[in-house]
C-alpha cells in the first residue's frame, strides 16, 4: 500500500456518464486482489477528499478505473484531461476470498461490474456472469466479458432478460446449483437485498462488495463503517475489514 | 542543527507534531505508510471504561475545505486499547496521550482510574465535548462549574498529567479554560470540532449532522490558542484544521507547545511526516536552535 | 407561474434575497451594477446612534473559503442615513430592514427610538454581537439575561418589529434566543460572523482579530437556522457562508424564510440577482407554487 | 463599470517577477481614467478574493497589466497560462485628475510604475518622469517612456542617480519647479512620506495612488480605508473615494 502520482493518460465515456480512466503510475503498486480499491486525489483543489474506486484492472504499472458520474468529483473527474495527475492510494481494503469451488457465480449491476472486473478475469471460464443495467446501450460496461457468455438483463427489456438481475439469476440457480458453488457480487444495495432472499433458501455463499462514504480510506476515522452481525464489534470498516464482506454477516 | 524536541509535563518529545483524536485509528492502521514512532507522542482515538459501537452511517460528510462527522465515538474501551493496542507503542518506544471520554461523570473518572501510570503514557486528554446525560445532554465543556467539577474529581484519581480539550461552542472559552485551570489541570488541547449540520436540498432532508473539522476551523481555534496562551500558563496543544507546516506554525507562534494533525491526514496520509521534515527545514533556514523557543512568539 | 414573494412580518417582499448587513455598503453603491429594487429587503450597513470611525488597517484578510473583517462599525450615523441614503430606497420603493447597534443598552434604546415607522422598514435588525462596554466588554448577545433585557427594552420604545442577529460564540444557541423570543422579538437573523484571527508567520505578528464569514461558515449556521426553527415559531433569516441558490436553498429548508448574502457579493458583485434568478428556475422546474412553502421542509 | 470576462493573450515576464498581462475582454470597458483599476478573479479556486490591479493600458477591448508577484494570488496569476479565463470588475475608483498646469511631475516607485502609465501616456511630452527602482534591470518596466528621457535612480546605484527616486527629486525640484506644477505618485507608502516632508515647503499640489487591502472594490465593505483628515468621517474608501487622494488631505 502507498500513495503514489499517477499521471491521466486515458479518460474515455464509454456509455452516457459512464467512463474508463487510464492512469499511469510513477511506482508500481503491490499487485491488487480482486474487490480491492484505490483511494484517489484529484486534481481539482474544490474537492476536498479523496474518492474510492475499485481498481477495474492493473497491468504494467498502469491503472484502471471504471467510474460513473454521480456527483461533484465524479464530474470534476470526467472534465478531467489527459496528462492531468491524481494521487493514488493503493491497493487498499479486503478483496474477494477465492477458495476451491465447483462454481463460481458473479452477479454484478450497473457500474457495479467496476468491482468485479478484475475478479472475472482472475476466474476466467470459471465465471458464470449475470450482469444487470438499465438498458442495451449500457452492455459496453461489458464488452470485456462478452467472450464468457454472461446472463444479461436489462429493465426496460431493451436487451436479453427483462427484469432484474436477480429475478434473472432465480430463473437459471436451480440448473447452476448442482454443487458446491459461491457467489460474488457488487451493486447497489437493494440488489443484495434481493439477492440475499433468492439465496437464504439454499444458504449459497456469498462475498459482496460494499460501498459507504469515506474519509481515509485507511481505517483511521471509523467513518465507513457497515452493522454486522458481530455482536462484541458490530460496526465494521468498509475501507479495512472490507469493502469485501460475507454477505450473510452483514446487516442489510 | 536544530532541535524539534520539546519537554511536555517534564518529558521529552522527539517533535511537536502528534495526530488528533480519532483520525490516526488505532495507530497500527497507519504503519503500512510510516512509523508511529515518527510522532511526537501519539493520541488515542476517543475511549471510554465500556467499549462504545457508535452511530449509525452516513457518518462522514465533505463540506467546502472540511469534513463533518459523526463517527458517535465507537471505540473498544479501554482495556482492549491497552491488553491489543498498547503493546505496539511499547515495542516502537512512543510516547501516548490517551484521549478519553464518559457520559457521566462516573464513567469519565472510572475510565481515568483504570488507566495505570506508564513511562510512556504523556497524559490523559478529556474530550469534553460529550454529553453529559445526567444534566439533560448539555456538553460537559459548555458550562465552567460542570468543567470544575469534573476536572477536579479526575484529578484525583489519577497522578497522570490530565489535558482538558475544549469544545468551540461556548461562550467565553477563558471562563471555561480557568475554570479547568483552577481545578488543576495541567494542558489543554483547543479546539475540538464545531457542530454543525448539512442540508440535503434534492432528498429535502438532512443526512448527517457532526463536527466540522478541516481548514474552515483554522482561524477559529487560533483564536483560542492566542487567548488561553495570554491568560494561563500552561501548556497548549493546539488543534483545528492544520494542513500543512506553515498553519503548524502559525499555532506555535499563537502559543501552541504542540500541534495536532486531523483531517489533513485523510487528505493527505503523509501529512504528519511532512510537516516534521518541514519544520526542521524552517528552523535550520531561520537558525533558530529550538522549536519550543517560537511557541507564543506571535504576541510580540 | 411560481411566487418569489414572502410575507415578513405582514409585509410583502418580492423575493427573500437580501444582503447581509455591512456587505452592500449604503445600498447606492452597487446601483451602477444592478438595481437596489431587485432585493427582496436591502439590510442596512449597522447604523448607531452616533456616527463612528471604525478600526484602523487591515480590516480584511483572506483565508481559505473565508473572509476576516475588522471594519469597526464605521457608519455615518442613524440620522445621516435617513437624510441621506434611506431617499434612494423612498425612490424606488424597495423595503429595508435596519441593522443597528450600540455599545450601550442606552445607545442600543436611542437609536431605536430614533427611527420613525415608514411604510418601507420592515424591521429593526439589533446586531447583538457588539461589546456591552458597561458590562467588561462582553457581548449583549451571549448572556441570556443581558439578551432578555435588552430586547425588552428597545422593544418598549418602537412599534417596528425587532429581529435579533445571533452571534455563533455561544454556548447554547437555543437558550439565547428562547430568552430574546420571550422579551418579545419578532424574528431572528442567524449568524453573524464567528471571532477569530491569524497569525503572519513571517512577522512572527497577529495583523487581524475579526469575524470570520463566508463558506466556511455555512455549516455552523445551517445548524443554527435549523435549530431555532424547530424550536420557536418566529421568522428566520439565514445568513452564514451563501455562495450560490443551492446554499439559499438549504437554509430555506433548513427553517429560514429569507436569506442574506454577505462575502459571496465581494467574489461576485451578482451573485444576489443570480441566486434570485435560480431560485425561481429552480421552483419552476419543480413546478413549486411559492418559494415560502419550502421553508423547513428538511424537518421532514 | 462592470463585470466582464476576459481571455489571457499573453503573460510575459519582463524582469524577474515582474509580468505584462494582456486580457482581451468579452465586451468593452468604459474608458478608464488614469488611475482607475481593475478587481481581477483569477481562475484558480484557491484564491478567495478578487486582487486589485491598475489598468496599465487598455486598447480595443484589450486591458494591459502589470503586475509584481508578492504572494499567493500574483504568484499563481504568474503560472496562469494563455486562454485562460479572468473576471475582471473595472473601471473602478478615482483616478488622476488632470488640471491644466505649467509642468507635470510624475514620481513612480517600481512597480508603481503600473498605476501611472495611462496616465503618462495620456501627458505625453509635458510629463516630467521620476522613476525609482532597486536595480538596473528594472528599467525594463520603463521601456515604454524611455523616449520621454525619465529621470532614474536605482538604489544599488547600477544605473543613473544612486538613491532614492525622492532624493533624486529634490535634486532636480528647483529647477522645474519655475511656476504652477502638480505631482503625481504611485508606489509604496514610505516614499510618499519622505516625498511629502520634500513638497511640503513649496506646498505643491500632489495627487497619489494608495494600495490597501481589499474585499469588494466597489465601496461595499469599508475594508480598504486610508486615514484622512476629514474630521467628520476620517476614512476614506480606496476603492471608492481613491485609490487616487490628495496627499495632503491623507494621515501617513
Ligand atoms: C470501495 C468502493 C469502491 C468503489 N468503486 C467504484 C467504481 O469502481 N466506480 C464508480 O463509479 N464508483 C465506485 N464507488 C463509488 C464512488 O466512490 C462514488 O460514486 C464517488 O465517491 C462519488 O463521488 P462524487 O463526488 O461524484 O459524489 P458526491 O455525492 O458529490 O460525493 C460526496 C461524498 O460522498 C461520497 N459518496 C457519494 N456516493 C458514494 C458511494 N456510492 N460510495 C461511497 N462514497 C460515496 C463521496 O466519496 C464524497 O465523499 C466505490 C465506492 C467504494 C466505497
Ligand atoms: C488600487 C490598487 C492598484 C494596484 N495595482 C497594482 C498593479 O498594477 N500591479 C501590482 O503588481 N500590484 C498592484 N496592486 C497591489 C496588488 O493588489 C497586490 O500586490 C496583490 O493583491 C497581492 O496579492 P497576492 O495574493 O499575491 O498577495 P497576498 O499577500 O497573498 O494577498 C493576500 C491579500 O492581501 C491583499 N494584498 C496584499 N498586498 C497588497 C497590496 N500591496 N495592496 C492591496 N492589497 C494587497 C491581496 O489583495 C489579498 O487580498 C494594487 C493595489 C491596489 C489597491
Ligand atoms: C473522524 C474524526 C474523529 C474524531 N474523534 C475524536 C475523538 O474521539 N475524541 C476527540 O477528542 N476528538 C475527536 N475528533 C476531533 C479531532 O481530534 C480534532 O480535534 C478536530 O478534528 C480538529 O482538527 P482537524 O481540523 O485537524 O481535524 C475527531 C475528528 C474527526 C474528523
Ligand atoms: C465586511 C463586513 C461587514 C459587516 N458588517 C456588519 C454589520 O455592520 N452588522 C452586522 O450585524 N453584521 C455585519 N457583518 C456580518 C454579515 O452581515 C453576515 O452576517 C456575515 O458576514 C455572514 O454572512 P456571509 O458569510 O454571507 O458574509 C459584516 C460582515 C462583513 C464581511
Ligand atoms: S474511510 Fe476512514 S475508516 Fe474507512
Ligand atoms: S474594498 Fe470594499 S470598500 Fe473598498
Amino acid at each position: 500500500m502507498d500513495d503514489i502520482e499517477g499521471r491521466i493518460i486515458q479518460n474515455k465515456e464509454i456509455v452516457s456518464g459512464h467512463y474508463l480512466l487510464k492512469v499511469k503510475l510513477a511506482k508500481p503498486m503491490n499487485t491488487p486482489i480482486p474487490g480491492q480499491f484505490a483511494m484517489m486525489k484529484l486534481p481539482d483543489s474544490e474537492v476536498f477528499l479523496r474518492r474510492p474506486f475499485s481498481i477495474y484492472d492493473y497491468r504494467q504499472d498502469t491503472a484502471y478505473f471504471m467510474y460513473k458520474v454521480v456527483g461533484k468529483g465524479t464530474h470534476s473527474l470526467s472534465r478531467t484531461g489527459k496528462n492531468s495527475t491524481v494521487s493514488l492510494l493503493c491497493p487498499l481494503g479486503k478483496g474477494f476470498n477465492i477458495q476451491k469451488r465447483d462454481a463460481y457465480v458473479v452477479v454484478a449491476g450497473g457500474i457495479g461490474i467496476a468491482g468485479v472486473h478484475l475478479l472475472i478475469k482472475r476466474l476466467g471460464k470459471q465465471a458464470i456472469i449475470f450482469f444487470g443495467c438499465n438498458r442495451a446501450e449500457e452492455l459496453a460496461l461489458m464488452r470485456y466479458h462478452i467472450n464468457l457468455n454472461p446472463y444479461v438483463s436489462t429493465l426496460d427489456g431493451s436487451y436479453g432478460f427483462h427484469g432484474n438481475v436477480v429475478q434473472l439469476l432465480s430463473k437459471h440457480l436451480k440448473t447452476i446449483c448442482k454443487s458446491n458453488i459461491e457467489v460474488f457480487t457488487c451493486g447497489p444495495e437493494n440488489m443484495f437485498v434481493s439477492l440475499r432472499r433468492l439465496l437464504e433458501k439454499m444458504r449459497i455463499p456469498c462475498q459482496a462488495s460494499f460501498e459507504e462514504r469515506m474519509a481515509c480510506g485507511l481505517g483511521l476515522c471509523f467513518g465507513c463503517v457497515k452493522k454486522t452481525l458481530d455482536e462484541k464489534e458490530p460496526y465494521k470498516r468498509v475501507c479495512k475489514e472490507g469493502p469485501v464482506f460475507d454477505l450473510w454477516q452483514v446487516c442489510l | 542543527m536544530a532541535s524539534m524536541s520539546v519537554k511536555l509535563f517534564g518529558k521529552n518529545l522527539r517533535n511537536p507534531v502528534m495526530n488528533a483524536s480519532g483520525t490516526l485509528g488505532y495507530g497500527e492502521e497507519i504503519e503500512p505508510l510510516w512509523g508511529i514512532e515518527n510522532l511526537g507522542a501519539y493520541v488515542t482515538k476517543g475511549l471510554s471504561l465500556n467499549p462504545h459501537n457508535g452511530n449509525p452511517t452516513p457518518r462522514v460528510w465533505e463540506e467546502r475545505q472540511g469534513l463533518i462527522n459523526s463517527i458517535g465515538l465507537q471505540n473498544v474501551g479501554v482495556d482492549r486499547f491497552f491488553n491489543e493496542y498498547f503493546p505496539l507503542f511499547k515495542k516502537k518506544k512512543t510516547p501516548i496521550i490517551v484521549n478519553f471520554f464518559g457520559f457521566t461523570e462516573e464513567e469519565y473518572v472510572a475510565c481515568a482510574r483504570r488507566i495505570k501510570p506508564d513511562n510512556l503514557i504523556i497524559a490523559l486528554e478529556m474530550n469534553l465535548s460529550c454529553p453529559n446525560v445526567k444534566q439533560g445532554g448539555i456538553s460537559f465543556g459548555k458550562d465552567p462549574e460542570m468543567v470544575y467539577k469534573i476536572v477536579k474529581e479526575v484529578k484525583a484519581v489519577t497522578r497522570i498529567p490530565i489535558i482538558a480539550k475544549l469544545t468551540p461552542e461556548v461562550r467565553n472559552l477563558r471562563e471555561i479554560a480557568g475554570a479547568a485551570y483552577d481545578a488543576g489541570v495541567d494542558g489543554f488541547t483547543l479546539l475540538n470540532t464545531m457542530p454543525s449540520l448539512v442540508v440535503d436540498i434534492e432528498k429535502c432532508s438532512v443526512p448527517i449532522r457532526g463536527g466540522l473539522s478541516g481548514p474552515v476551523l483554522r482561524p477559529i481555534a487560533l483564536k483560542a490558542v492566542y487567548e488561553i496562551f495570554s491568560s494561563l500558563h500552561v501548556p497548549i496543544l493546539g488543534s483545528g484544521g492544520i494542513m500543512n507546516y506553515s498553519d503548524a506554525l502559525s499555532f506555535i507562534m499563537a502559543g501552541a507547545c504542540a500541534v495536532q494533525v486531523g483531517t489533513a491526514t485523510f487528505v493527505d496520509p503523509y501529512t504528519i511526516p511532512k510537516i516534521i521534515q518541514e519544520l526542521k527545514n524552517y528552523l535550520e533556514q531561520l537558525r533558530c536552535p529550538r522549536i519550543s523557543d517560537l511557541t507564543g512568539v506571535a504576541h510580540g
